[in-house]
């Protein structure tokens, strides 16, 4: 690639970042953070990481960027008593303790560029990495080599982090759980409603085909189960929040987490019964299939479906529980406050 | 400049953009804002390490020499989780606010001394 | 490296020293209960409970603490005699419990570190001498328990507040325990430090107790006065040196016991420890007043009870190291021993009470009183007995116990006596109690929580609940973190 | 049974929860139990099967280099038994009557107990970041617990930020160290960087160091831990101060001893100095507290400061001095917050100066705490006594004389303050007369005194010095650790 072009995309990226910084407005600030992710995204790209930009594109520059707004709008909602100063303070020009805070940070940055300087930048490193690229089609069947290391070699990895969303899932709804529906919202217009019912089920074919064509290509559970739950989040903008809720229960939800988070720890146990180790996929019998054709990787398309399964509903059910309104008792400011 | 050289300078600059964010950020929200530059400063500052100048996805069939899958595979599961920190952290936000009827954060201070 | 604790502790190999140390802490222990039970003055049921579970564990440790054959056990057994004076002084006031266990836990942290540099460096434990780089923490440990100058502090204020019973213990073992860690510390190098320390104390603690108007604190600072006879002892460096000073120790535990109990019973009676405002006991009270005086006579060393032969045995072994200035300096500390025990005698017991118009007597506990004058009798009993019987059993003592009764001895013994006297008599004036309480060190070591609380105050500013301020802190520990590291990388 | 079963039961546990929600309670406390004990009993066969004869598990089949390893090996089996009692005893509490019933929180707890399970099995630093995070997040909640209390949310959050930037700087040093050799797996990058010298070690070094003083909440980056410890509920502050900061000392004693053997003259000075300032922090700021859990969380600074001064010493004896006060911590500080959560509740308020009489009222739990802060003062024959003497013999054999200094003011400090507590406690009269409310947390707190007594009579045995011998020698000789992991 051109690289004065990447060098422009660098750019761009940095200076989107600072915008995000330095912009007075919060909602101008989170706009500029969904345009950083998008543009890193585009980087990871560059850097020939499909996955990874997959991955960005649709957790933290969709998801995170509309669990941003939710949130900010839930606090922007005017009560009795509130301090509504949006806008702190202005950001430029700095004063003097921001100037000595801006020193340290490029000091932290020196020493965090004096560790890399050494290496010169090269090469594909390390017993691992060489394995990985001359042996991951043949002793898993993928032919996604990502999705091989993800859910083959280091599943175990991959079980703890479907129990870190899963914490923070739990840890939301624990965290909102005084809290109940929006009522009044009621969707946006009859067009954007009745396009919308067409446009769901393709996004539903598009998120189920990421999830299962993970083995072969860019995508898998993360990102088809993002997919997934940004069609609920377009269920909650267009016709509105309590919609969803009526038709989904969260307890569904919660039960289709949870048992996609049981599905991959029982296809781990299937592993250490055979004796080959736990989340063995070709080892523990599973048929590695063709390298290549659908049917294929042992059991990376079940664990891609059981993780889907699991991202979709929880980041359905993560949304849900931050769009609900809090019916918190005002508790009192604690402590004088200036 | 190599690409890896220019891809390690810019996640080191946006990672010290974040940290000064969150450091000088009175407004809840742009702390976490901060937080979130981090972490996408350290998912670029790890592809950035497994990459190969000239090398190929790693998808097989390979079509060259490839980058290193294993650092996908990292920031694949690091974005979850940092992920999951911004949604946690934003979940908080909105509790404080609810308690405490502002964002300021040198206004949040019931705990002290 | 072998993780010294069981190999070493409850390690018990007594010998003589501490067979005649044991034995002396039960019979204290028992006085003292005896005593307590009499006294009877502790008004709840709780500080009752603490103070007989604090006498009782007293006696247990400070027993084995004797026994012990290693610094390591013996520290320990130390530190669980302060906790079970605590509990004891817990019951007269708080205030003065807590600055004493504080007290005696830094002592105890002291000595800790000395032992671990004597496992470093010397590699044994055993009691005895110990290497010069662990000395100064052995010091400052025992010091602290023997109160040493300016480790004193506290045990002015310890002894004249806590129940009169743990007082007792306090001037008749605990502090001995402290001296006894001492001798087992005492060598060759050591003896002319002890000397200097135990003459200071000698004088210093003469001219506070003659300066005193509370009987405890006089008493106290006697205490003082007399661990610099005991120290001076063994400053003589010598195995006789040591002989005397264990007999001193002996001899003024049960003394001092035994003055600690009368001015308790004088307390109890007037409710007030102000020698300007007591008097009259002679009459009220003959038997407490002969008692006390079995006692001011044995700690001024009056022929015939336990102090003249402990003096005439520093003396001798001080006589024998040619420590003339030495011996000097003590004759001038009888001096004063003397005199503020006439003042004593004086105003706590002959002189008429000022305000007669009122009287503060309290309405007698006959049949349990009994029980403290039972306690009394036996230290007195113990204190004459120290004094003859010696010279009925001459084999049992190691030094030939005859020459001591020698016509020059018995003058020099007496000759401060006299003098004290004559002083009292001519210039009364001159030892009035005075109404203002002296100071003394412990000022100047209860400004030591000061610097602690400024600091706490300081670093309770930076606790101030703001979160930027903390990522602030965060950021340039991180910073000073990168940079130490890349210093020391290169 | 494998080290991967340790970790996968209260997972599961976790997991299972939520589908049970709307079934009676009883079924779901019948889960809760069944859990809590095969977890219990799993942690306990991994401590001892890690104790007798260390083994490996190779997750998927793969060698250590390309997957990932769990071990369980002698470091890792007190933290395991460590982490069975603490989190054994708070499952019990939870079944407190005065305790409202949440299954989310036992959620919570067996996600926070797999992954302390699992940041003590694994051996590769990536899946250690993730079992860290999986631990820190749900240690955040669990402060954040008690919805309706300020407090609570507000520690929470100042946690989840300084939790947050600890978990950025963690992946820092995991992704320059991949940077460096190629592989995540501890013992390969230790061997890696041993025969490659003359790379910037240090700079993953000081990231590890921050990351996991933040975490652990040594000096500088303290601040987070008085809050939550304080605000959450009294049984989830006795877990975090008892079991949650223990696992970072894990982290800390293998990473510095396994990973960075290389840096060994560089770091473990500086885990003195922090040491050294959180001791004397935690100590001084307790004294001017007037919350009693507040004065317990600085308490629990100032023993970190304790326990990584004993790492700092970087000799055997230092690393068993620490792991034996780590636990005694462990049992005296849970059930200091747990008595103190009981008398707290029976005044109705955490000021100490308003608990006045309460000795009297409530006898048995009273005279528990005046036994546990007597084994947080280290009054002789206890076990605190002979934790910290190990330490101070440990700082004196490598010629440490400030820090030696240090641990013996830190003690004076803390008998001063606690005995302000206990002082408090029995002055003036009890109001309601004696108590006899008997609650789950009663028998805990007793638990926890019998256990005070039992550690405090260990020393007792030649088999502990043994013991403690072979531990030290362990984490003194990685060669063992190295060979385990890198032959199968």
């Amino acid at each position: 690639m051109n690289p004065a072009l990447t060098g422009f995309i660098f750019l761009l990226l940095i200076a989107t970042a600072v915008s995000a910084c330095l912009m007075k407005d919060i909602l101008s600030s989170v706009i500029a953070l969904s345009v950083f992710g998008v543009l890193l995204s585009i980087v990871f790209s560059i850097l020939q990481a499909p996955d990874v930009a997959l991955t960005q594109a649709v957790i933290n520059s969709g998801m995170i960027t509309s669990i941003f707004l939710v949130a900010y709008s839930q606090t922007m909602k005017v009560r009795s008593g509130e301090d509504n100063t949006r806008v702190i303070k202005t950001y430029y020009p700095f004063r003097t303790d921001e100037m000595v805070i801006l020193f340290i940070c490029i000091g932290l940055g020196f020493f965090l560029w004096k560790g890399i300087v050494p290496m010169g930048f090269s090469s594909l490193s390390g017993d691992a990495a060489n394995h990985y690229i001359n042996f991951a089609g043949v002793e898993t069947g993928a032919s996604n080599i990502v999705a091989a290391v993800l859910f083959d070699y280091r599943g175990f990895d991959t079980l703890g982090e479907i129990a870190v969303i899963f914490t923070t899932v739990t840890g939301i709804s624990i965290l909102f759980e005084g809290s109940r529906y929006h009522r009044s919202s009621s969707g946006l217009s009859f067009i954007v409603r009745r396009s919308m019912a067409f446009v769901i089920p393709l996004i539903i074919l598009y998120a189920s085909s990421i999830v299962l064509m993970g083995h072969l290509s860019p995508g898998g559970g993360f990102q088809g189960g993002t997919v997934l739950a940004t069609a609920s989040i377009c269920f909650c903008v267009v016709y509105g929040s309590s919609f969803e809720a009526a038709r989904i229960h969260p307890w569904i939800k919660e039960t289709l987490e949870s048992t996609g988070c049981l599905f991959f720890a029982g296809l781990g146990l299937i592993g250490l019964c055979t004796g080959a180790g736990f989340l063995a996929n070709g080892a523990a019998g599973f048929p590695l299939g063709t390298q290549g054709t659908f049917i294929s990787g042992g059991s990376i398309p079940l664990l891609n479906m059981a993780v889907g399964m699991k991202v979709g509903a929880g980041l359905s059910s993560l949304f849900y529980s931050m769009v609900k309104i809090l019916e918190a008792p005002f508790e009192g400011i604690p402590g004088e406050v200036e | 400049m190599t690409m890896s050289s220019m891809s390690f300078a810019a996640a080191i600059i946006i990672f010290c953009t974040g940290f000064f964010t969150l450091l000088t950020g009175r407004n809840l929200f742009r702390m976490v804002i901060g937080i979130s530059l981090m972490e996408g400063a350290l998912l670029l500052f790890i592809i950035t390490v497994g990459y190969v100048p000239g090398g190929v996805p790693p998808l097989l069939p390979l079509k060259g020499l490839p980058v290193n899958p294993l650092p996908h595979a990292f920031t694949l599961t690091t974005i979850v989780i940092g992920a999951s920190h911004i949604a946690l952290a934003l979940a908080f936000v909105v509790r404080i606010h609810s308690s405490y009827k502002t964002l300021d954060v040198e206004k949040i201070r019931g705990l002290r001394e | 490296m072998n993780l010294p604790f069981l190999h070493l502790s409850l390690n018990m190999h007594p010998d003589q020293i501490s067979l005649v140390m044991g034995a002396f802490a039960i019979f204290m222990t028992l006085c003292s209960a005896l005593y307590a039970y009499g006294y009877g003055a502790l008004a709840k049921k709780s500080q009752a409970r603490c103070f007989w579970m604090g006498l009782w564990s007293f006696g247990v440790f400070s027993f084995l603490t004797v026994l012990a054959a290693d610094w390591f056990s013996l520290i320990i057994f130390l530190e669980l005699c302060s906790i079970s004076l605590f509990l004891m002084i817990l019951a007269g006031d708080v205030k003065t419990a807590v600055m004493y266990l504080l007290t005696q836990f830094a002592g105890a942290g002291s000595l800790l570190i000395g032992v671990s540099i004597l496992i470093r460096d010397s590699g044994t434990i055993a009691l005895g001498p110990v290497c010069p780089s662990a000395f100064p923490f052995f010091l400052v440990g025992l010091g602290l328990k023997a109160a040493l100058p300016v480790m004193h502090f506290w045990l002015p204020r310890t002894h004249s507040m806590a129940p009169t019973p743990a007082s007792v213990l306090l001037s008749g073992f605990a502090v001995k325990m402290g001296v006894y860690g001492l001798i087992r510390l005492s060598s060759e190098s050591t003896a002319p430090l002890f000397l200097y320390l135990g003459l200071t104390m000698a004088i210093y603690g003469v001219i506070q107790a003659l300066l005193q108007h509370d009987m405890k604190r006089l008493l106290a600072f006697h205490t003082f006065s007399q661990l610099g006879f005991v120290m001076s002892a063994l400053g003589s460096g010598t195995e006789a040196g040591i002989m005397a000073a264990l007999f001193y120790s002996l001899a003024h535990g049960i003394f001092k016991g035994l003055l600690f109990c009368s001015a308790g019973v004088m307390e109890k009676k007037y409710d007030t420890r102000d020698l300007g405002l007591l008097g009259r006991g002679i009459r009220k009270d003959p038997v407490t007043f002969a008692l006390f005086l079995v006692g001011a006579l044995a700690i001024t060393g009056f022929p015939g009870t336990s102090g003249f032969l402990a003096k005439s045995l520093v003396k001798e072994t001080l006589k024998e190291g040619h420590h003339v200035l030495a011996i000097q300096a003590l004759f001038l500390a009888g001096i004063g021993t003397a005199l503020s025990f006439s003042k004593m005698a004086f105003y706590g017991f002959m002189k008429t009470r000022p305000f007669s118009g009122k009287d503060m007597e309290k309405e007698e506990r006959p049949r349990e009183m009994k029980y403290c004058h039972a306690a009394m009798l036996i230290l007195a009993l113990g204190t004459l007995a120290l004094g003859i019987l010696p010279f009925s059993l001459p084999r049992s003592f190691p030094m030939d116990t005859r020459i001591w009764l020698s016509w020059g001895n018995l003058l020099s013994a007496l000759s401060p006596i006299a003098a004290g006297i004559l002083f009292f008599t001519f210039l009364p004036g001159l030892f009035r109690p005075l109404s203002i309480d002296v100071p003394d060190l412990y000022w100047l070591f209860s400004q030591l929580e000061r610097p602690f609380n400024l600091l706490s105050s300081v670093l309770q500013q930076y606790h101030n609940g703001r979160l930027p301020r903390y990522l602030k802190f965060l950021l340039a520990a991180i910073l000073i973190i990168f940079l130490l590291l890349i210093r020391s990388d290169q | 049974m494998t080290p991967v079963l340790v970790i996968l039961i209260p997972l599961t546990g976790a997991f299972l929860l939520p589908l049970l929600q709307f079934l009676s309670r009883k079924i779901i406390v019948l889960v809760v139990c069944l859990a809590g004990g095969l977890s219990f009993l799993g942690n306990i066969w991994g401590a001892c099967s890690g104790w007798l004869r260390p083994t490996v598990h190779l997750a998927g089949g793969w060698p250590a280099h390309i997957g990932i390893a769990l071990i369980h090996d002698p470091l890792s089996s007190p933290f395991l038994l460590l982490a069975a009692l603490g989190f054994g005893s708070v499952l019990i509490c939870s079944f407190d009557r005065t305790e409202k019933f949440s299954w989310r929180f036992h959620v919570l707890l067996f996600l926070s107990w797999a992954a302390v399970n699992g940041i003590l099995s694994t051996g590769d630093l990536f899946n250690l970041y993730v079992f860290y995070e999986i631990f820190s997040v749900s240690a955040y909640l669990l402060v954040a617990f008690s919805t309706m209390e300020w407090q609570a949310i507000e520690a929470g959050f100042k946690y989840l930020v300084f939790g947050t930037v600890g978990a950025m700087f963690f992946l820092f040093g995991t992704t320059y160290l991949f940077l460096f050799t190629g592989y995540l797996n501890m013992a390969r990058i230790s061997e890696a960087l041993m025969s490659e010298p003359g790379l910037p070690v240090f700079i993953p070094a000081a990231c590890f160091f921050i990351a996991l003083s933040i975490k652990t909440g040594a000096f500088p980056s303290h601040f987070w831990l008085p809050d939550a410890h304080s605000s959450a509920k009294s049984l989830v502050s006795a877990l975090l101060s008892g079991v949650l900061v223990m696992v970072s000392i894990y982290v800390f004693i293998r990473l510095f001893s396994v990973v960075f053997i290389v840096l060994k003259p560089l770091v473990f000075p500086l885990m003195l100095g922090t040491g050294s300032l959180s001791l004397l922090t935690g100590h001084l700021m307790a004294l001017r507290q007037d919350d009693i859990k507040r004065l317990l969380a600085y308490s629990t600074v100032a023993h970190l400061g304790y326990i990584l001064i004993g790492l700092g010493c970087a000799s055997a004896a230092g690393f068993n001095a620490a792991i034996y006060h780590a636990f005694n911590h462990m049992a005296a500080k849970m059930g200091l917050f747990l008595t103190a959560g009981i008398l707290a509740s029976h005044a109705g308020t955490r000021k100490i100066s308003e608990l006045s009489g309460l000795g009297w009222d409530l006898p048995f739990v009273s005279i528990l705490f005046v036994l546990f802060t007597a084994v947080l003062v280290g009054v002789p024959p206890l076990n605190g006594f002979m934790s910290k003497w190990y330490i101070t013999l440990a700082c004196v054999e490598r010629n440490q004389a400030i820090p030696a200094l240090l641990i013996i003011l830190g003690t004076v400090i803390s008998s001063g303050y606690y005995l302000r507590i206990i002082r408090r406690l029995f002055s003036g009269k009890g109001t309601q007369g004696t108590s006899k409310d008997r609650g789950a947390t009663w028998y805990v707190v007793t638990l926890m005194g019998v256990l005070c007594i039992l550690l405090s009579l260990l020393p007792l045995f030649p088999v502990f010095t043994d013991t403690l011998h072979i531990l030290g020698n362990w984490i003194m000789d990685i060669s063992m650790y190295k060979d385990l992991v890198m032959i199968p």
